[in-house]
């Protein structure tokens, strides 16, 4: 294309600055991950605990909730700019399925 | 026809329209949409509650369609008269107007009124065809006061059995008028549709569960042409879908009560020397399949025959004769590709049947009736 | 500029996989082809919750008696790891850290793999109980689902060995920036899958 | 590379076709398999009316009418009508938005050959052991039953060119966000490339479904699952909300183009802006938006509750308040404007009235209980001609006649148009009209035959002649095409005088890098803008001339269709033929290898350099 970006060389202070930035962010993602992990062994180890299903179920799904949110905004970089129109689709997208499952909660049915 | 006129006016009244414009606009529709079709087939001579509530339903609907059509139709009209290139000039440059707010409101505003007009009855319907409440409702004897029907679809004809009754039937439904009926509806195989355009709009036979509602029946179908509604299977169900019909008997509570209690009792016995070697022939090939006793339960392989002379249509759509009765029993899978009855060959020892067995078929089940 | 012009640690873009336009239009196609992806997962995932324990009349199987959590446990662990790994890689795509890279998708790729094998033990044990894919509505609806994420698994990890095999000589470029990044998006997205599968079919089966 | 006007000999110019990944070129393929498949639902169309002209006839048998109006409904959805919208996205849309082409340009090759080897594999059923003949909506309880290959062609075969679609609609997307000129806003795109970025967002959200519930019909079928089948478990109702949460946006996904294209229409030929330019964008995005959560409409009857009835109902109800907006934004867009009916004209004019009228019988069956007496009646078949043959079908006709000249750069005969449009139109009135009664007088659809006792027979001969008109129309435009093509009078660009748009722009014939320099876009129909101010050239120029990078083409999308349709017989004959496994995986392998050696082979494309350009100004000059 002719109208590409040109290229440009950090000075050395710049190059040094956005390796800290990056290694800070690195940081962050291994908390993230650190988090999900934990969030995987409480969803699990309360199932093997064993609690009742009404006060599980929600926990798991929040737990579930709160994972994704951690991998779609730290791991795949949504919180970053220039994903307007990335989470836009997404959103719309996770919207509909959850019409399906509400649909395939209820108005499928059984003899 | 001046029942039909009052409701749609008393429905127009109650959502406080401009009452008697539309009322006349309606009354017109009326009259044209009632002069198309067959009494006994047609959803616009409704001849039950719930057929005219949707009739009405109809004419509301058709009334707004025409008012909005007629907008639409005015200023398209005007706008093609008025601005052509060949009036305007040809070399005219027209103003680059941006838009209208104003307008903009209006054409958001009038339609969502509109609307609005058609949705309260809608919901309210909705509702109330849906309402199978009363099926389950009993006298102080403890019996129930509504007649149940459960229908049985199947590939290509219609089981109808009167749980409370003990009776069962086949390809001929037989109700009380002026009274709710109740349906459970299922199909045994395939998907199917249950429809009596006269007395009220269809609903699916499902092969997983079953579905219920209502109709009434205001009319009794003695003075029609055939002395029976129509009835349609309106889901595609294979190469014999269109021929799917059934028929539909109305009569009043006393003769109906009457009618269960011959279908009960009757014993059928052949009549005459040909009707009795029919019987043979039927009790060999034929009575797997076929009951020939009103009385008892859904589950046929075949349609239960106790009524066949009653009825006026073999195999659901063919005339009542016996030619036809004959040509049906000879060779069932020309006249409705894919039926389940076997060809004769595979019930008589891998032969036709001879033209005198056929004959002696056809003069027994002729002879089947409860109400000779 | 040129997809081959070479590149210093200093000169390396920011977002590498977002300097050309090839890169943006991949970088963007790929987040609407992961929004279908959801619509896809989400029907499956609402079949196999209608489905739920349905077959035959007299099933033995159920989701209470069919599933063990510690083998789930384990793939869990496996596959997040592997997203971790993922981030590793992309971590030092950005600071032109080729060998980095490559290393740390291989062994993303073998966490895959290992994941990828438990999952294949875990149908065959399935199966060898009875409850084979056409057994019952809930039998195909499991595997259906599992498979398919399973199925994306196997894409992702033939994708992501290509991607390896192929630029093992030739380090970074604008040109195949944007096809490692996308690859970790793909991955992660396998990941976001799995999180709902372990949920909502391991964990809330095994409650009721 | 640069030679680009010399002839080429006939095999030369097909192997451009095979490899082509030239938006402009593979419109042209589009259109003519779109074109392909219109004419071969339309000879179905006409068997069907022939059929059904008398009662009792045995024209065809049962089974084959099953036959005919399940391929009939199939083709002309995915076969005829998309392929022919997407033949005018690819031709319009990037020049549009001043684009050099569309943002995957291998990608778009791809889509269109497997929609092409899907769609041919789904008509190979006819010569394969009979066609799919569970109606285009293929309720699970009847596909399953269903016996032979038909439906197994019918679900193989719709994946296959499902698959092409769905990745036209990510390109569409991607190329409209990231490609577009400078000074393309959002808000300064015109309404065909509006219309064809929502209807894309559906093609993205709708799609998943349907491949989801066509696995499951395969697997079912093919592959001993259970999904529909209830003794094992199974629900058929699955398949019903699937279909129908694809089904309803894929009407959409078919009128919204549709509307684009009127959009272009009124505003060139009546020399006026589109009136209210904003609140149709907003109308289009918010009937794409209210697409999704109505498709329950189409299964009021199933039994689903009142509750969810009532609710679906409103639901359907509020789409016509968005669609009321566009059609009194277009009255009011010929409303003081200058109006010239020339044929692109006349459709856009005839649309008005019978989408209007189509629409509103939507709307009719919006109302749940009415709905139980009109649903799978012929009011259905009349509602959905009206809109899709009154819509759809017109705004397909007036851009072939609209756009011929972009595409071809000749002129269709203004004067066989116009009878090619009275024909049809006329026929289409009379065709379908009429089905709205027949339906009220309780003629369920999809009926092989009918009784002569039941009052049908004289309005199902009038809509069969109809038909015949309608065919007439067609074979007139077919006439108009050859004669066109023979004639080959160049045209140049703008040749209806009073083009609005950047495609209007462009020098002809196109050259195949488009825009030699990106365009800047200086407001809402910048070409008229242009011309206003007395620019010549009728651009200005957003970048100085530079080299230009193009992509190869490539052979490989043809050959990676081609695997599918060869992994879609053996999965067809699984379980049935010895060869079937190994063909399925012959295919298969044919298909990821070339997606191997698409990866692994650098694909860098190459330079157009100035000079060249400079050499190859378009026909203007
Ligand atoms: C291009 C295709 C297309 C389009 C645009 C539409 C548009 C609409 N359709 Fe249609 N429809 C189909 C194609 C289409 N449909 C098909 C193919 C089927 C049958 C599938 C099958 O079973 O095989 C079908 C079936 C179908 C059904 C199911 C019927 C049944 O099977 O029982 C319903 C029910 O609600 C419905 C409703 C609507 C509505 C409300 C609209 C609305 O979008 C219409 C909106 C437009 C207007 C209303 C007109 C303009 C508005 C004004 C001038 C403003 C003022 C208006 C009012 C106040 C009313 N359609
Ligand atoms: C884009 C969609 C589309 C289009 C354009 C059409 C166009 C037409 N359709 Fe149909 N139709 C459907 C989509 C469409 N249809 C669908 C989805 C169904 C439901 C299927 C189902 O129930 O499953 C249906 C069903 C359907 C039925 C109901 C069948 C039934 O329920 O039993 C009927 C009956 O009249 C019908 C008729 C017609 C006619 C006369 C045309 C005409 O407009 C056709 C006009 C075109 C021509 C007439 C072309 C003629 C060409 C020639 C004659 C050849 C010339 C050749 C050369 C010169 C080489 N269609
Ligand atoms: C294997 C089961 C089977 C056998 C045996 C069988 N039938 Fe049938 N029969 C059917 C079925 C199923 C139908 C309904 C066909 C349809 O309408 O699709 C039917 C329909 C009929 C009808 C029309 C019924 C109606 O209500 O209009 C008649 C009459 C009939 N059979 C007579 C016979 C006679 C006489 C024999 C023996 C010679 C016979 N059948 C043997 C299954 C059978
Ligand atoms: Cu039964 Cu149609
Ligand atoms: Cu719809």
């Amino acid at each position: 294309m002719s109208h590409d970006a040109h290229v440009y060389s950090k000075s050395q202070t710049e190059y040094e600055y956005t390796r800290r930035v990056r290694r800070e962010a690195m940081r962050g993602q291994v908390t993230t991950f650190a988090i999900m992990i934990f969030l995987t062994l409480i969803a699990f180890s309360a199932v093997a605990a064993g609690f009742s299903e009404y006060f599980i179920v929600p926990i798991l799904l929040l737990l579930a909730a709160i994972q994704v949110v951690l991998q779609l905004y730290y791991f795949m970089h949504m919180s970053e700019k220039n994903h307007g129109m990335a989470a836009f689709f997404l959103y719309s997208g996770a919207i509909l399925g959850f019409t399906l499952f509400l649909t395939f909660l209820t108005i499928v049915w059984w003899n | 026809m001046n029942t039909t006129k009052k409701e749609g006016f008393d429905l127009a009244m109650m959502k406080g329209l401009k009452k008697w414009r539309l009322y006349s606009l309606l009354a017109v529709l009326t009259i044209f949409l009632s002069g198309c079709g067959e009494e006994y087939l047609s959803t616009l001579t409704p001849a039950g509650q719930v057929g005219k509530e949707q009739f009405n339903l109809l004419l509301l609907s058709t009334g707004i369609m025409a008012i909005v059509i007629v907008v639409v139709l005015i200023i398209y009209v005007l706008a093609i008269v008025k601005f052509r290139r060949s009036k305007v000039g040809e070399n005219v440059i027209p103003k680059q107007v941006e838009g209208s707010m104003t307008l903009e409101i209006i054409w958001t505003v009038i339609p969502i009124l509109l609307l609005i007009v058609l949705a309260i009855p809608t919901v309210a319907y909705t509702y109330k065809h849906a309402d199978v409440s009363g099926m389950t409702a009993v006298d102080a004897e403890g019996n129930k006061e509504a007649v149940t029907v459960n229908v049985t679809a199947k590939l290509y004809w219609w089981e109808f059995e009167y749980p409370d009754l003990g009776i069962v039937t086949s390809q001929e439904l037989v109700v009380p008028t002026n009274e709710k009926v109740y349906f459970n509806l299922k199909a045994a195989d395939v998907k199917h549709s249950f429809w009596i355009p006269t007395a009220g709009g269809k609903m699916d036979t499902n092969v997983e569960n079953v579905n219920q509602f209502y109709l009434t029946f205001d009319k009794e179908s003695a003075g029609l042409k055939d002395g029976v509604f129509y009835g349609k299977c309106a889901e595609l169900c294979g190469p014999s879908h269109a021929l799917m019909d059934f028929k539909v008997k109305t009569i009043d509570r006393k003769d109906f009560d009457v009618w269960a209690e011959t279908m009960k009792t009757t014993e059928h016995v052949a009549q005459g020397e040909l009707a009795t070697s029919g019987e043979e022939i039927f009790t060999t090939s034929c009575i797997a399949c076929h009951a020939t006793s009103g009385a008892g339960t859904a589950g046929g392989v075949g349609p239960n025959l106790a009524t066949f002379g009653d009825r006026n249509r073999v195999a659901g759509f063919m005339d009542l004769t016996e030619e036809n009765v004959k040509n049906w029993i000879n060779d069932p899978e020309s006249h409705k590709p894919g039926n389940l009855m076997p060809q004769p060959e595979e019930i008589n020892n891998g032969e036709k049947f001879s033209e005198e067995q056929l004959d002696a078929l056809a003069e027994y089940l002729m002879g089947l009736s409860v109400e000779k | 500029m040129d997809f081959n012009t070479k590149y210093t640690p200093q000169s390396w873009p920011d977002h590498p996989e977002q300097v050309t336009l090839e890169g943006k239009n991949k970088f963007l196609g790929f987040w609407l082809f992961l929004a279908g992806e959801t619509v896809l997962f989400s029907s499956l995932f609402a079949t196999y919750l209608a489905l739920k324990n349905k077959g035959p009349s007299g099933m033995e199987f159920s989701t209470q008696t069919l599933f063990e959590l510690p083998l789930v446990f384990v793939m869990t662990m496996i596959l997040l790891t592997s997203s971790l790994t993922s981030v590793y890689a992309m971590y030092h795509m950005k600071n032109h850290n080729f060998k980095g890279m490559q290393t740390w998708l291989a062994i993303t790729v073998i966490l895959g793999i290992a994941f990828l094998c438990l999952e294949i033990y875990e149908f065959n044990h399935y199966v060898h109980l009875g409850f084979t894919y056409g057994q019952s509505a809930f039998s195909t609806a499991f595997f259906t689902l599992v498979g398919t994420h399973g199925l994306h698994v196997a894409i992702g990890l033939g994708w992501i060995i290509l991607l390896l095999i192929r630029n093992a000589k030739r380090g970074f470029s604008l040109y195949n920036a944007p096809k490692y990044y996308t690859a970790s998006l793909y991955w992660h997205f396998i990941d976001v899958v799995w999180v709902f599968i372990f949920t909502v079919v391991y964990l809330m089966g095994v409650v009721g | 590379m640069s030679s680009i006007a010399k002839k080429k000999g006939f095999g030369a110019s097909l192997w451009d076709y095979l490899t082509t990944v030239d938006h402009k070129k593979i419109a042209i393929l589009y259109l003519a398999a779109g074109g392909l498949f219109f004419v071969i639902g339309g000879i179905e169309a006409m068997l069907i009316r022939i059929q059904l002209a008398k009662p009792d006839n045995d024209f065809v048998s049962a089974g084959l009418f099953n036959e005919i109006i399940t391929m009939h409904g199939t083709t002309m959805i995915f076969l005829a009508a998309m392929p022919l919208l997407f033949a005018f996205m690819n031709a319009v849309m990037p020049l549009q938005i001043g684009a050099r082409d569309v943002a995957f340009p291998f990608l778009n090759a791809l889509g269109f050959w497997l929609f092409l080897f899907g769609g041919l594999f789904l008509n190979l059923s006819w010569f394969m052991g009979g066609a799919p003949d569970a109606g285009w909506t293929s309720y699970a309880s009847l596909s399953l039953a269903s016996e032979g290959h038909g439906v197994d062609f019918y679900a193989l075969g719709l994946q296959v060119s499902g698959a092409g679609t769905y990745i036209a609609g990510i390109n569409f997307l991607v190329t409209i966000i990231n490609m577009r000129a400078p000074g393309m806003t959002y808000m300064r795109m015109p309404l065909f490339t509006w219309t064809t970025f929502v209807a894309s967002a559906l093609i993205l959200f709708a799609f998943p479904p349907l491949t989801v519930g066509l696995f499951f019909l395969i697997f079912d079928r093919m592959f001993g699952g259970n999904f529909f089948d209830h003794t094992m478990g199974g629900n058929t109702i699955i398949w019903e909300h699937l279909f129908w949460i694809f089904g309803h946006p894929e009407v959409y996904i078919l009128i919204l183009p549709a509307f684009g294209i009127f959009s272009e229409i009124f505003s060139l030929f009546s020399r006026k802006r589109l009136f209210g330019y904003s609140s149709m964008v907003f109308a289009t995005v918010l009937i794409g938006f209210l697409g999704f959560m109505v498709w329950a409409h189409h299964m009021f009857t199933v039994g689903l509750g009142p509750t969810a009835n009532a609710i679906f109902s409103v639901a359907t109800m509020a789409i016509a308040v968005p669609t009321g907006m566009k059609i009194f934004n277009w009255l009011l867009t010929i409303w003081g404007g200058s109006i010239k009916v020339t044929v692109p004209m006349l459709y856009a004019l005839g649309f008005i009235p019978s989408f209007v009228a189509g629409g509103v019988t939507g709307i009719m069956q919006a109302a749940a209980p009415l709905d139980y007496q009109l649903h799978d009646s012929y009011f259905i078949v009349a509602h959905f001609h009206y809109v899709i043959v009154g819509g759809v079908v017109l705004a397909i006709l007036a851009a072939v006649h609209l756009y011929w000249p972009l595409m071809f750069n000749q002129m269709l005969s203004e004067k066989l148009g116009k009878w090619t449009f009275w024909f049809f139109f006329i026929g289409f009135h009379c065709t379908f009209f009429i089905q709205h009664f027949l339906g009220l007088m309780g003629m369920p659809r999809r009926v092989f035959t009918f009784g002569a006792d039941q009052g049908w027979d004289t309005f199902n001969l009038i809509s069969s002649l109809g038909a015949i008109l309608m065919a007439i129309g067609v074979i007139i435009l077919v006439v108009n095409v050859i004669i066109t093509i023979v004639k080959n009078e160049k045209v140049g660009n703008d040749p209806w005088g009073d083009g609005r748009t950047l495609e209007w722009a462009i020098p002809q014939p196109i050259p195949f890098y488009n825009f030699k320099q990106t365009p800047l876009v200086r407001g809402l129909d910048t070409f008229w803008i242009e011309k206003q101010e007395g620019n010549k050239e009728g651009m200005t120029y957003a970048e100085p001339l530079s080299d230009i990078h193009m992509p190869n083409g490539s052979i490989i999308p043809l050959v990676m269709s081609f695997g599918l349709f060869v992994a879609s017989f053996g999965a067809l004959y699984n379980g049935e033929k010895d060869w079937a496994i190994p063909v399925l995986v012959l295919g298969l392998a044919i298909t990821f290898a070339s997606m191997a050696i698409r990866s692994i082979k650098d694909d860098h494309g190459f330079h157009v350099h100035k000079e060249d350009i400079l050499k190859n100004e378009g026909g203007n000059k």
